[in-house]
């Protein structure tokens, strides 16, 4: 097989994609509004195929542990990106299932938003399996150029627009900040692939202070994708203000794709300079936990409450880069990975109940939720519970991984904040329990719901259950996907 | 029975039996103002738990008190990655915990039958599952499995407090959640620690762990926290307190009889093992905290006007004795040198616990039969209940004095161990801690004197009726254990010795010399 | 003479205009895109110094690429503006608080 | 020496119009002033010998970019009057910041740049070399995955940009084809029976 | 003989529990017949024990029932120990209790709580034979609380009366503080010793001896004292002794019948009992036994002091009560033991005589126990009359009841101790000879003779009570009499007691007193050499000349010396301090303790407090998410400012 051929073989799940983007889009343009569900199957179909391609067929190929490269390098399957690209592949497939009735219920319901939403998982499986610096600025652009157009998605609210605008203008930012650091790791190393940067970095210039300057940028991108204070100021507002369905995607996917970017770029790429970005991650994570948890308490906007409580997790995730050792790293997608569940859960709980047109909004909205939906309001307090780190509950596991991580790195004033920290976050997931279960009134309800989100919800919520009693396949996956780092 | 049928172990069946039948349970719901006919749910919380009760009974009969070794072991592997198993195993001490807990719970059950009205079905769940994963806590004998039962426990009694709790129930149960919540997370560090000096989490590795002085002080400080909050110990009390008068009846039961338990639990199983050292370092520190809630607490206790605030101080004070009993063990080998009487304070630390979970659960239950009829808590709202409930009065004058530590009820036992090695440590020692004799019978005759005497107070009293069949039923099955433990206490502190003799042992060999 | 220091101070100084006009302009959404802009070009020459300096192709690609996503990065950008303005009836920087706290 | 003068110059222009984009009280004359710097940008990065990517620069910058841009702010029609308020009184800190920054990375750029191909003057390319054909050859096949995720980051931006922008106004009468030719006659046609009246 | 001692414990009890659950299935007649069966076959089998005991000259029986419980390698038995002085115990515990159940068919003919008395009382001897019976300290702290209990539940009878159940929780509270020192003295003998058996631990009293414990640190005591004192200190409790003494008056609150039977010839005796059955430990303790002596005796001087200005007829018995509790402690710190015993035994039958007495003056008076509105009863009640006079001579000592034999004896044997505090002991129970006298009289007086000053309404309805409760009067009256003569000879002074009790052969004073002993007759004369009789014959002639012949006297005096009455009225002031220093110091310290440490402090402050630090940082980090872009790109640009910066601090 010539060499071209071999490559475009190892990207067959992108070409997938991105194919199926096209034909989405071409089929979309021919449908009556009335018809979109069409295009709503295709997509799912469009998943399916794609999750099939990621198990099965070109990577089947190869060892299930093997790591093939592309293009120069510049693209890598290895066992990290598989589970990356499987799991956002899964967390859109659900953020679709969920999205359905509520934006038909909104007339919101467009085959762009399908469109745009694979746009973005393209960006993801991008960044995982990017093994260069350019190939990650565009799938991070990918990403993020879907994720602004689906902020704005609904153009009929102010909010949304505002929103929209904040997440670009600070977006831009970021990105610009991250391209600076990556001119200047470019310049002191002269390469922009990955796997090269650490033979580069290998001379004895390594002390470079350019090469720490461009760190600290690299850092600060970093941070802003993934939400970490300071860098953190759009996950609140974006949160509350885009269409539940577009923060259901906003709050899940993406995670991913910020993880991979951080472990291509500052683990596989930056190792030589691994306490300087961890002792930035140390403070970034610090910050994000706190500051995370302690605005959530005060918040009476569920999306933005939950918003807060991504900051605080995304300092959980940040704790394991902190830890450095791959163990830490293996911990970090172990959180990413339980976050995305509990987070599509606890989003998606909450386009359930909007479901049929009601925004539920505040707070009090979940009132005596548990008189109204009984089965629903036990799942949310699953999702709740998960969210706090009580076993046995998968949140937990993820918690208690980053912790041994990080007391094996001999970090334990970090794991003892940690722990302060998420104390203090478990009064506002027990205020929503507490609002469900012990008050009354309120209207939010899950009456009238369609059955497969039913489903989906239970299912989700379910699976941290499951995953809570039978942790040991997870773990060991995510073990085995950042063994080869 | 159900062990040889599908090759489950006897604790296997006692943890997952009730949790599997408090989710049918919630499953099956009850619609809200449906008939009352049949009441199905409550029929089957009450076979579930009785089912468990009867299955656990095997624990006593099967037991081996020759032995300090752990029995009914079931070890599986179950989170490989990481060296945890699915670990269970009873020895003397979790053994009779484990009975109180199935014990207990039928008769929580009974005590909700017709109260609860509200989710009742969703009620007996929370119990049921609660008993499973209590009985989880007793029989873990692997770190991580042993934190993950601890924890799991705090949600359905967030849930019970607050669904079923009086009118200041969200901030008792937020507090209780929070409290306890904040002192088990560092265990868990504790834990991890542990795990990554020795690569497992089984707890019996972690007793033979060498550790130096400075890691056994840290680690008994992490537990402390969990297990003081647990028990409770002064000064980290006072959610006790709040979650005891706002729960339902029931829920105060598990609480004060079961829950408080673990922090004690905990101590016997984690800090004097795994951490004898440091044990014997903040020995001092143990026995002022102790002596502190006896006094201290009981003084509080004369001057509460809600009679389940006053019980739930009473806990304190006597949870107080529990561990006063364990870390006498020091103050002991540093006054005589010698290991005697540090065997007596710890079993009578145990027999604290085990006679605490029914003489403190009984009080409840009786605070529980008068709230339903008056629906109020305060001392002042009763008087003369003797002249309408007499049946009823004769109980609760029963469980009171029992809380009085009358000899012939278990009351008794537990103090007198404590005060008699509480003397081997120190004059002074005994004689604060035999100070709960007289504050104990003050508050609590105190108490009987307001509620249960004298002549009829108010028209609410005069319209009470008797205790009913059911609830005489309950009392007198809470009864004959506290007589039945304060007569023969025997059998009990059989099961115990050979545990008890094992710990002594672990407490008095330092760790310090084994190669460190 | 010049030499690569020059490029990168000149890059770090539009770098640090376009910073503090984001965070300077409290009236007009526009002229933020407009830093962006800037920002980028900034980030633009410091690869094509380095590139240079290098003798190394890679620079460029990327400014190339770099070109091309700025300019679907403004075309966004705009249409993000064009919706605001149309709900809003307004691009003013202090009036976009709606969503705080 | 001449390329030391057309830098400085070109510098200060280039610095000159950034700040103008910033401060000037008008978004119209903001957007010349970018413009502006691009086209000193394109002029400086001629200096570098990146020929293609200078007169991209131009092309698409200020050619279409630009444009757009210029486009927007006349559609918008913004009162320009009351835009510049709380400048000056913020000007001081954000100079603070943005001076700290450039502090920063001045430190390092001319005192601890150790590590950096710089230092040297640059030997000049030959004639024969283009920039434009070395780019060429690695944007097809090194950089041929990149260059197909830019398509798809276009399509994007494409249906993005049409997705936010494009409406149909609520009042516009539009002509469905499809409708027209699908019409049957009893949608139109509707048949009345009448009694007829009586004299 | 082994199956007989559990028959007589397990008899009343068996009895007390069908009398209590099944007390309306069985009726009233059920109730009675049952425990007066239970009781009845105790006290046979009781006098069958002292026979063998005594005459027969069987053994000391020393065995465990069960194993309690064994922790720490120490056994703990439920077990008896019966020698002669548990048969001596058993039997006047069991007779008394006999004749009072015989007695409560009278006296609580109308009570709606008659079962219930009767399976209390029936309890209580179970209780009081364990406690004599019990052969280890386990079971002697078990008895002694049961006895405690019942006592609780029987002044509180009749519980909607507030001042019963105040008595009954005083009475309670007040022996806790003794049960406080006694357990601590039980500790102390445990770890001293290392067993709780009495055989073991008398056994090694010589080796302890040696052992001191530093209670304050650098001040060695004897550990035998601190342990004598200790569970002395329980004695007070139970016995009734200064300053533990205020719970027994008010304990008149409950029915007469227990009043008798509990508070006046059994239960108060437990430390009486305790401390001759500790008699090896308290021997090897010269301070502990000064200890006793001198509370003994300043008990029975000064509670007969206040005897003397109570109008309640109970009250004056039970004062009398205290007084004589306080001889046979003084009896006991003098090493006289077994005159401590003795007079125990025959208080037991002349006090017990008298409170049923008394009640049935009660029950002809309508309830009606003020002494100033009777009088003159003695030809209504003439049953009851002249035992009342037997019951009060035998009281005051007349020559020859059996009264006179244990107190001459007591008396005289402190006046041979040789220990610290034993002259003022003598004083002290000299003068209480003329006092005890003077009261006695003094109610005699003013109930049967003189006046009567009862209503006319009470008084036309007065009449003599029922056979069952004149005969059990009779049948005390009886031993009351007699009970002195055949037995002053072995108990006091002869070697009844054997082993079972153990006097140094230093302090052996009724050793002493024992050889001028030359039987009963010879005893009587040889009384008259010394002040006793003449004491309380003086006693008897002024209550006479004061109360009957010459009233006005009483009120001239009380006018006189009004702050001497005031002083008695008020009872020393006990219980006023009780309740104001003590009870309601507890209770201030107690809240106290909850408003300030527990709510405000830990609560308000740490709990509380940090929830409202975190919500009050809750609102600032709100106000920090200001909602403007710049905001938002400003603190980007600071935090990455501030990571560069760092990194260059930090190169």
């Amino acid at each position: 097989m010539n060499p071209m051929a071999q490559d475009l073989i190892t990207i067959w799940p992108e070409i997938l994609l991105a194919g199926g983007i096209c034909l989405v889009l071409m089929v979309d343009m021919f449908l009556r509004d009335s018809h979109r569900d069409v295009t709503y199957l295709i997509t799912i179909v469009l998943l399916v195929g794609l999750a099939w391609a990621l198990v099965g067929l070109p990577s089947g190929a190869m060892a299930p542990e093997g790591t093939a490269t592309a293009f120069g390098g510049s693209f890598i399957s290895d066992p990290l990106s598989r589970v990356l690209k499987l799991f956002a592949v899964a967390a859109v497939a659900t953020v679709f299932l969920y999205s359905r009735p509520y934006l038909r219920a909104r007339g919101l319901h467009l085959g762009e938003f399908y469109v745009l939403g694979l746009f973005g998982l393209l960006g993801i499986l991008v960044l995982a399996s990017s093994y260069s610096l350019l190939v990650s600025y565009l799938g991070l652009e990918l990403l993020s150029l879907s994720l602004y157009a689906m902020v704005a998605f609904n153009r009929e609210s102010p909010v949304a627009a505002e929103a929209a605008m904040k997440y670009f203008v600070l977006g831009a930012i970021a990105s610009g900040t991250l391209l600076y650091g990556m001119s200047l790791v470019y310049g002191v190393t002269g390469s922009l692939n990955i796997g090269d940067l650490e033979a580069a970095i290998g001379r004895p210039e390594a002390g470079s202070m350019m090469l720490w300057v461009g760190l600290a940028f690299l850092v600060a991108g970093v941070a802003f994708k993934f939400g970490a204070v300071p860098f953190h100021m759009w996950v609140p507002d974006v949160y509350q203000g885009a269409p539940t369905a577009v923060t259901l995607y906003v709050g899940t996917a993406p995670k991913l794709g910020a993880l991979a970017l951080a472990i291509r770029i500052l683990v596989e790429g930056l190792p030589a300079v691994g306490d300087l970005w961890q002792v930035m991650l140390a403070a970034l994570a610090v910050l994000s936990l706190v500051l995370g948890n302690v605005a959530a308490i005060a918040q009476t906007n569920v999306r933005r409450m939950l918003a807060y409580s991504t900051i605080a997790h995304v300092g959980f995730i940040l704790l394991g880069f902190v830890a450095g050792t791959p163990e830490g790293i293996q911990a970090a997608l172990f959180y990413t990975l339980v976050y995305v569940i509990m987070a599509a859960g606890s989003f998606g709980f909450l386009v359930l109940l909007s479901s049929r047109g009601e925004e539920v909004e505040e707070l009090d909205d979940l009132r005596g939720l548990w008189q109204r939906s009984p089965w629903f309001a036990l799942m949310m307090v699953l999702l709740m519970v998960s969210m706090i780190g009580v076993p046995p509950l998968a949140g937990f596991y993820a918690k208690w991984w980053v912790l041994s991580a990080l007391l094996e790195a001999d970090h334990v004033g970090l794991a003892l904040a940690a722990l302060v920290a998420s104390v203090i976050g478990a009064y506002y997931y027990l205020r929503v329990i507490r609002l469900m279960l012990f008050d009354d009134g309120g209207q939010a309800t899950a009456a009238g719901v369609p059955l497969d989100v039913r489903v989906v919800l239970s299912v989700n919520a379910l699976l941290l259950l499951l995953i809570g009693l039978l942790p040991d396949r997870l773990l060991e996956l995510c073990a085995r996907a950042a063994a080869l780092i | 029975m159900i062990e040889s049928m599908f090759g489950i172990g006897t604790l296997s069946v006692l943890i997952w039996l009730p949790i599997l039948g408090g989710l049918l349970l919630l499953a099956m719901g009850r619609k809200e103002g449906a008939a009352t006919g049949l009441r199905l749910d409550r029929l089957l919380a009450l076979a579930i738990s009785v089912l468990t009760f009867v299955l656990s009974l095997p624990l006593w009969t099967g037991f081996d008190p020759a032995t300090a070794s752990m029995q009914f072991v079931e070890r599986v592997p179950w989170i490989r990655s990481f060296n945890v198993e699915y670990y269970l195993g009873v020895d003397g001490f979790s053994m009779p915990l484990i009975l109180l807990t199935t014990f207990l719970t039928p008769i929580v059950v009974l005590a909700g039958w017709e109260v609860i009205e509200k989710r009742s079905a969703q009620y007996f769940a929370s119990f049921l599952i609660l008993e499973g994963l209590m009985v989880g806590v007793f029989a873990a004998l692997d770190g991580l499995l042993f934190y993950v039962f601890w924890e799991a426990m705090l949600v359905p009694m967030f849930i019970i407090i607050g669904v079923w709790g009086g009118e200041r129930r969200v901030y008792a149960t937020v507090k209780f959640f929070l409290y306890t919540f904040l002192g088990s997370v560092f265990m868990l560090v504790a834990l991890i620690y542990m795990y990554l000096k020795s690569g497992s989490y089984s707890i019996l590795d972690f007793q033979n762990l060498p550790l130096t002085l400075t890691e056994q002080t840290l680690i008994f400080l992490a537990f402390l926290f969990a297990f003081a909050v647990k028990v409770p110990m002064w000064p980290v009390h006072t959610w006790l307190p709040d979650a005891h008068v706002e729960a339902p009846t029931g829920g105060s039961v598990i609480l004060a009889a079961v829950l408080l338990k673990m922090g004690g639990y905990g101590f016997i199983r984690f800090s004097l093992p795994i951490t004898p050292d440091a044990s014997g370092e903040l020995a001092w520190l143990m026995i002022a905290l102790s002596l502190v809630a006896v006094v201290y607490i009981g003084l509080v206790a004369l001057v509460q006007k809600d009679m389940k605030k006053l019980i739930a101080y009473s806990s304190i004070a006597h949870m107080g004795f529990v561990t006063l009993g364990f870390f006498l063990a020091w103050a002991i080998l540093d006054r005589t040198g010698s290991e005697s009487g540090i065997a007596m304070g710890l079993s009578g630390g145990m027999f604290q616990m085990i006679s605490h979970g029914f003489v403190s659960g009984a009080l409840f239950l009786c605070v529980g039969v008068m709230y339903d009829r008056l629906h109020s808590r305060q001392i002042d709202a009763y008087g003369g209940v003797v002249n309408t409930m007499p049946k009823f009065a004769a109980f609760m004058v029963l469980f009171a004095l029992a809380n009085a530590g009358l000899p012939g009820t278990s009351g008794f036992v537990g103090e007198f161990l404590v005060i008699l090695a509480a003397f081997k440590a120190g004059f002074w020692y005994a004689f604060l801690a035999a100070s709960t004799l007289i504050l104990g019978a003050a508050y609590t005759l105190w108490l009987v004197k307001r509620v249960i005497f004298g002549a009829v107070a108010n028209e609410g009293v005069a319209g009470l009726t008797d205790a009913s069949r059911r609830e005489l039923f309950v009392l007198a099955l809470v009864a004959a254990g506290v007589l039945g433990l304060g007569l023969w206490p025997a059998p009990l502190a059989d099961v115990m010795a050979a545990s008890i003799d094992n710990l002594v042992t672990q407490i008095t060999h330092s760790k310090l010399q084994a190669g460190l | 003479m010049v030499t690569l220091s020059h490029y990168l101070t000149l890059s770090a100084l539009l770098f640090a205009i376009s910073v503090a006009g984001i965070f300077l302009n409290r009236k007009n959404v526009i002229v933020l895109l407009m830093c962006v802009e800037l920002l980028l070009l900034a980030v633009n020459f410091n690869f094509i110094a380095f590139s240079r300096y290098l003798d190394d192709p890679a620079g460029q690609v990327f400014v190339f690429f770099i070109l091309t996503v700025a300019a679907a990065e403004s075309a966004i950008g705009l249409a993000i503006l064009v919706v605001l303005f149309r709900s809003r009836r307004s691009i003013n920087v202090q009036e976009l608080d709606v969503l705080k706290g | 020496m001449f390329a030391t003068f057309l830098f400085y110059a070109l510098s200060t222009v280039l610095l000159a119009a950034a700040v103008g984009v910033i401060t000037v009280r008008n978004p119209v004359y903001a957007a010349l002033c970018l413009i502006l710097a691009f086209v000193t940008s394109a002029v400086l990065w001629l200096l570098l010998e990146a020929e293609f990517l200078a007169v991209v620069l131009v092309l698409v910058y200020v050619g279409a970019v630009m444009v757009l841009f210029l486009f927007v702010v006349m559609m918008l029609d913004i009162n320009t009057a009351t835009l510049r308020e709380g400048f000056l009184r913020y000007a001081p800190v954000g100079a603070i910041v943005a001076g700290l920054l450039v502090l920063e990375l001045a430190y390092v750029i001319w005192f601890r740049s150790e590590g950096l191909p710089g230092g040297t003057p640059l030997v000049p390319r030959d004639a024969a070399y283009s920039s434009t054909e070395e780019l060429g050859r690695v944007l097809y096949t090194q950089y041929l995955y990149p260059f197909e995720l830019a398509a798809m980051l276009l399509l994007l931006a494409i249906v993005a940009a049409i997705l936010l922008t494009m409406r149909s106004r609520p009042g516009l009468k539009v002509q469905d084809v499809a409708e027209q030719v699908k019409v049957r006659r009893e949608d139109r046609v509707r048949i009345v029976t009448m009694k007829p009246e009586s004299e | 003989m082994e199956r007989m001692y559990l028959a007589i414990v397990l008899c009343p009890l068996i009895a007390a529990l069908v009398a209590g659950l099944f007390g309306r299935q069985i009726g009233r007649s059920g109730a009675h017949t049952i425990t007066i069966l239970g009781v009845g076959a105790s006290f046979m089998m009781s006098l069958l024990v002292l026979k063998d005991q005594w005459l027969d000259g069987a053994a000391a029986f020393n065995g465990a029932v069960y194993t309690w419980a064994v922790v720490d390698g120490i056994t703990m038995d439920v077990g008896f120990l019966v020698d002669r002085l548990t048969a001596l115990m058993m039997v006047v515990v069991t007779s008394v209790s006999l004749m009072v159940h015989v007695y409560t068919i009278g006296y609580m003919h109308d009570d709606p709580g008659y079962q219930r008395f009767f399976s209390y009382i029936s309890l209580f001897t179970f209780a009081m034979l364990m406690l004599v019976m019990a052969n280890n300290f386990l079971q002697l702290f078990f008895g002694w609380e049961a006895v405690g209990l019942v006592s609780y539940l029987l002044i509180g009878f009749w519980y909607t009366r507030p001042t019963a159940i105040f008595a009954n929780m005083k009475a309670f509270l007040v022996n806790r503080v003794g049960d406080f020192g006694f357990i601590l003295g039980i500790a102390l003998i445990l770890m001293a010793t290392g067993s709780l058996d009495y055989a073991t631990v008398f056994a090694k009293a010589p080796e302890v001896t040696n052992q001191t414990i530093e209670v304050w640190s650098g001040t060695p005591w004897s550990v035998m004292t601190v342990a004598c004192i200790l569970l002395f200190v329980g004695a007070m409790g139970k016995s009734a002794q200064m300053p533990l003494h205020v719970w027994l008056p008010d304990s008149m609150e409950g029915p007469t019948p227990i009043s008798a039977l509990i508070h006046a010839a059994t239960m108060v005796t437990a430390g009486v009992f305790m401390v001759a059955r500790m008699s090896p430990l308290f021997e090897y303790s010269e301070t502990a036994l000064s200890v006793v002596l001198v509370i003994g005796a300043t008990t029975a001087l000064f509670t007969g002091f206040l005897g003397v200005v109570q109008n309640d007829i109970k009250r004056v018995v039970a004062y009398s009560t205290l007084s004589q509790l306080g001889y046979m402690t003084a009896a006991l710190g003098a090493s006289a033991y077994a005159a401590g015993v003795f007079h125990l035994m025959t208080h037991a039958f002349f006090k017990a005589l008298l409170f049923l007495a008394a009640g049935s003056v009660i029950i002809a008076m309508h309830h009606e126990q003020d002494i100033r509105k009777m009088g003159g009863l003695r030809k209504y009640l003439p049953v009851t009359w002249l035992t009342s006079l037997v019951g009060t001579l035998s009281l005051i000592g007349f020559p020859g009841f059996s009264g006179f034999f244990s107190k001459d004896a007591l008396i005289e044997a402190v006046g041979h101790a040789g220990r610290a505090g034993a002259t003022y002991a003598w004083w002290c129970l000299l003068i209480g000879v003329f006092v005890t006298a003077l009261y006695s009289f003094r109610m005699y007086f003013l109930v049967f003779h003189g006046q009567e000053r009862m209503d006319a309404e009470t008084k036309a309805h007065l009449h003599e009570s029922p056979w069952v409760v004149t005969v059990p009067l009779v049948l005390l009256a009886i031993p009351s009499v007699i009970i002195g003569w055949p037995t002053i000879q072995p108990v006091v002074f002869g070697d009844y007691f054997g082993s079972a009790i153990v006097v140094q052969e230093a302090n052996d004073v009724l050793g002493e007193l024992a050889g001028e002993f030359h039987g009963p007759w010879a005893y009587i004369l040889h009384a008259f050499s010394a002040p006793v009789p003449y004491l309380a014959l003086a006693g008897a002639l002024t209550a006479w000349y004061v109360y009957l012949r010459n009233p006005g006297v009483a009120e001239a005096i009380r006018q006189r010396v009004q702050w001497l009455y005031a002083l008695l009225m008020n009872k020393y002031y006990f219980d006023d301090f009780n309740q104001k220093v003590l009870a309601r110091g507890s209770v201030g310290i107690g809240n106290v303790f909850w408003r300030v440490g527990d709510v405000l402090i830990i609560d308000g402050g740490l709990v509380n407090g940090s929830a409202r630090v975190v919500s009050w940082a809750s609102q600032v980090t709100r106000q920090l998410q200001s909602g403007y872009l710049y905001h938002y790109a400003f603190a980007m640009v600071i935090g990455l400012a501030v990571l560069v910066g760092w990194l260059l601090m930090g190169a």
